[in-house]
């Protein structure tokens, strides 16, 4: 991540392999979080996977191609719109058990949509990756626009604008 | 009631998830939301008083986690919203000194729903993962004015915090390894079953380090004088009002006397009881020496957690009921305290009392608000904590130990000699040049102060009238019992 | 069972290197190969889910560090060995390993898990009937999102508390009263 | 021998912590310090020979139960890994913001944190 602001991102080798590797890096954490019920690593594992990618693009694009790409608030307010959504998804298989999980012998369930289970929405790790994507983007590039520069003497932290 | 419990953790992380997104512009909402959680959850936290009971989470019975409302747990509820809520209505303008108020109700509402989900768990690990929400959120707020000592202290007990959830953990991983289950009330029957070996007294020793240090207990109080004066007021009152009783007190009372029973672990209340005594001795003498009134006021929050742990450490049904009830009279008049500090702080700009004099006159409602928070720590007889302190030395003597009762008085003594110095610094003399400016605190800031000093006297009628028993006796004689029912040592300790 | 054996004694060496190395970009460098020693040991106890969790969590975790170290001091001072930290540690130190030596006697050796030992332990039960009560045949996902969901939502819950912690903390005009001298006053 | 191994990490990680100056260094040996106790959590599950909790194709659950590792570890460890991640993110930004303020990760210089 070089900070002199009139070189972005990375020579053009970083930035033409990335360009390519960001889609197969999202895919693959997509994939994790869609079939965590059958295979290892779930919501979580997968939504990193996918906060990796976005970082990936940041780091060889540079830190305002990153910014135009997905802004910090944007991030932040998807991750709390993620979060509720989980929450509300916890309450509710909590409270309603029978009719939020299919369990395999899928005798009979009349459940609209159900959230843990075979072929089932899983609206719970969609939610997880939701929140652990934009959450660590987000503290990624906060830490990404905050650099030290030595003004008259006096150190100051200075978030970098979005131009 | 059964899914009711869970609300007490979900409506605050709804609104604290919900604050983020709410966009700069909208400047009242957060406080608004905010406060109005605070109010349903005050309410719902008094609604649980008279009823017990086990609730399996989702139905899956025995499998999964389960919550546990007993007296113990309404009393904990009730003390934690009400402080919740006079906090929430004090920041409303306490917080516009600092920029992005958004985030603190944000971290705050976590931090009261981490600690709703640690008194309501039934659970080992659930409860390490609220004590784990519960202290990243007080390391955020302690650091949130980022000035440069409010990050050294945020980052000295985030250190210490880290490894006191270090040795919880290995504890939990010790006790899974030796009895195969992490549900609490299962833990206590196959304790009382397979009784005591080597890797469980490992884990009881760690526990009893990490909850001590939560607690801050006196070999472990390095990080309390540093990170409450620096926090804001409303947090700082938080942190020594609630969170040191519930992260620290009420986890050590429900390990010590739930899990593993006393006559499972004999030896445990003398260390109780000598824990009790170092902290009490050892707060008090400090917070004579402070000259910052946050400072002063965080010494002598550890000498009257020693008091609460010396009640624990009895054993006895009336020493707990005096622990329990001087713990929730401390939550109230410590935090009533801070407020004030908080307010003085606003008002002047400094918490010096060295430059501080005369603000009577200028602030007259902090002051007398003041006033009854300090009649009531140092125990003067109308205020509550007169007969909180009464009856724990009552305890000490009926138990035998008539040494603790003496410390416990002459403690009380040096609390009175400490407060009276905050009054005649900070209020009666004559006013000093930076009080010439001080105006009097926003409405809102006042209506905190004057329900928590209501609180004050309100809680002393609780031990004449008819009252007493539901609210007060109720959850000390749960406390003592297993969750499988009362232990059979309960029962001649009905000292009432 | 002579693997874990060298990947544990690879990892301490690892943190012996990560903590006393002067330089502090080589130290995260170090405790980046203990996570990844960690994530292989992960794969061979049966955990395959922990082990993307935890490579991936160790590379993000890396980058973190980088981010705070990168162009600053980088050259950790060693000073005078402060004799009280030394002797405070040696003590703990000792003390661990004593309960250690003496507790592990009692504790059941490596490859009898809980389910063996006892009767009715909840595991077994998972074991047994995880896949058939929540449709999951991925036991672990079973267990994070189906029984023990009200963990999960306290988790979720920790990541979002640090993250606007760490947000707050970072937030570049703390006070309104603090007279900010440079114009560019954003508070993100 | 192998749960011992464990606990030096640990002990390796609690020494970094209380000897070391340097405020990213104890960043460090805390993360240390968790991932010695995340390794022991999954120990105690270990089922010698045994496969991961996972039903493929061919297995029925009664050879599962028979046959897979302890999964409650692992799920708690699944979490305790997201507990050091969002600690390490807090410690990391309180470092960022005291370098800001006293121009090095020193704990010397830093007044109060001397004790």
């Amino acid at each position: 991540m070089i900070d002199s602001p009139h070189r972005e991102g990375m020579d053009l080798v970083a930035k033409s392999v990335t360009g390519w590797l960001k889609g197969f890096i999202f895919l693959f954490g997509v994939y994790l979080v869609i079939n965590s019920h059958a295979t290892p690593g779930g919501g979580f594992a997968g939504g990193i996977i996918i906060a990796c990618a976005f970082i990936l693009f940041t780091l060889a694009e540079g830190q305002h191609a990153g910014m135009k790409l997905l802004s910090k608030n944007v991030a932040a307010k998807l991750a709390s719109a993620g979060a509720l959504i989980f929450l509300g998804a916890v309450i509710a298989v909590i409270c309603w058990k029978d009719v939020f999980v299919k369990d395999s012998l899928g005798a009979g369930r009349t459940g609209i949509l159900y959230f843990l289970g075979e072929n089932a929405m899983p609206i719970y790790d969609i939610a997880l990756a939701l929140v652990v994507s934009m959450l660590l983007f987000t503290i990624f590039s906060i830490t990404a626009a905050v650099h030290v520069t030595v003004k008259d003497g006096q150190r100051k932290m200075v978030h970098r604008r979005r131009r | 009631m059964n899914d009711a419990l869970l609300f007490f953790i979900a409506i605050p992380l709804g609104a604290a998830f919900f604050i983020p997104m709410v966009s700069l512009m909208l400047k009242w909402v957060p406080d608004l939301l905010a406060n109005a959680v605070m109010v349903v959850l005050a309410t719902m936290a008094f609604l649980t008083i008279g009823q017990t009971g086990i609730y399996h989470l989702g139905g899956w019975g025995t499998l999964g986690i389960d919550l546990r409302l007993d007296g113990l747990t309404s009393l904990m509820l009730m003390t934690i919203n009400t402080i919740g809520l006079a906090m929430a209505i004090f920041s409303v303008q306490y917080m516009n000194q600092y920029t992005s108020k958004l985030r603190y109700y944000s971290i705050f509402l976590c931090l009261v729903a981490g600690l709703n989900g640690i008194v309501l768990t039934g659970d080992l690990f659930n409860l390490y993962i609220f004590m784990e929400i519960v202290a990243i959120s007080s390391y955020a707020l302690v650091a949130f004015g980022c000035a440069h000592d409010e990050l050294e202290a945020a980052f000295k007990y985030a250190v210490l915090g880290t490894v006191a959830s270090a040795f919880i953990l290995i504890g939990i991983a010790l006790l899974y390894a030796m009895l195969g289950t992490l549900n609490m009330a299962a833990m206590s029957v196959k304790l009382a079953a397979g009784g005591l070996n080597m890797p469980i007294t490992f884990a009881l020793g760690l526990f009893l380090c990490g909850f001590g240090l939560k607690a801050a207990l006196v070999p472990f109080h390095a990080w309390l004088p540093d990170a409450h004066p620096s926090a804001p007021a409303p947090v700082s009152a938080m942190l020594s009002g609630v969170v040191i009783k519930t992260a620290g007190i009420y986890v050590l009372c429900r390990l010590v006397f739930n899990m593993f029973t006393v006559q499972l672990v004999p030896d445990l209340l003398p260390i109780l009881r000598l824990l009790g005594v170092a902290s009490m001795i050892v707060g008090g003498i400090l917070s004579i020496g402070q000259w910052d009134m946050k400072r002063l006021l965080a010494y002598s929050s550890i000498s009257q957690i020693g008091y609460i742990v010396v009640g624990l450490g009895l054993g006895t049904t009336l020493g707990l009921t005096g622990a329990l009830f001087h713990l929730v009279n401390h939550s109230v008049f410590k935090s009533l305290l801070f407020l004030n500090a908080g307010a003085v702080e606003y008002a002047t700009g400094s918490r010096d009392l060295r430059h501080l004099g005369g603000l009577r006159r200028i602030m007259p409602l902090t002051a007398n608000t003041s006033l009854v928070g300090s009649m009531a720590i140092s125990g003067i007889p109308p205020f509550n904590g007169f007969w909180s302190k009464l009856i724990i030395v009552l305890a000490c003597i009926e138990s035998g130990h008539f040494w603790l009762a003496l410390a416990a008085i002459m403690m009380s003594l040096v609390t009175l000699v400490v407060v009276l110095k905050i009054q005649k610094h900070a209020f009666c003399e004559e006013p000093k040049p930076v009080a010439a400016h001080a105006t009097e605190v926003p409405i809102l800031m006042r209506t905190a102060m004057l329900l928590l000093a209501a609180l004050c006297v309100a809680l002393a009628l609780l031990v004449l009238t008819g009252v007493r028993t539901p609210c007060l006796i109720a959850p000390a004689v749960d406390a003592l019992s297993t969750w499988v029912g009362p232990a059979a040592g309960a029962g001649q300790w009905m000292g009432i | 069972m002579s693997l874990l054996v060298i990947l544990l004694v690879l990892m301490i060496i690892g943190a012996i290197i990560a903590i006393e190395t002067t330089n502090l970009l080589s130290s995260i460098v170090c405790v980046g190969a203990v996570g990844f020693l960690i994530s292989i040991a992960f794969l061979f106890l049966g955990a395959p889910d922990l082990a993307i969790t935890q490579l991936v969590v160790e590379a993000l975790c890396l980058i973190i560090l980088i981010r705070a170290t990168i162009n600053r001091d980088l050259t950790s001072v060693t000073g005078d060995r402060e004799f009280f930290g030394l002797t405070v540690t040696v003590a703990m130190v000792l003390v661990l390993a004593i309960a250690g030596i003496k507790m592990f006697g009692e504790f059941p050796a490596l490859g009898q898990p809980v389910m063996d030992r006892m009767a009715n332990t909840p595991s077994a039960a998972y074991l047994a009937h995880g896949t058939e009560q929540t449709g999951a045949k991925n036991v672990v996902t079973a267990l994070m999102l189906g029984y023990r969901n009200y963990d999960a939502l306290g988790q979720v819950a920790i990541l979002f508390c640090s993250v606007i912690g760490a947000l707050a903390i970072l937030r570049r005009p703390a006070r309104k009263d603090q007279k900010e001298k440079d114009a560019e006053a954003d508070a993100i | 021998m192998v749960y011992a191994l464990c606990l030096v990490l640990i002990a390796i990680g609690l020494y970094g912590v209380v000897v070391k100056k340097n405020v990213v260094k104890i960043v460090i040996s805390m993360a240390i310090i968790e991932y010695g106790i995340n390794v022991l959590l999954v120990l105690i599950g270990y089922r010698s020979g045994g496969c991961a909790p996972i039903l493929q194709q061919g297995m029925t659950a009664a050879t599962l139960a028979a046959h897979a590792v302890d999964p409650l570890p692992q799920a708690l460890v699944l979490t305790t890994i997201m507990i050091n991640l969002g600690m390490l993110i807090l410690m990391v930004a309180i470092c960022i913001r005291l370098y800001e303020r006293y121009g090095t990760f020193d704990i010397t210089e830093m007044r109060r944190l001397k004790g």
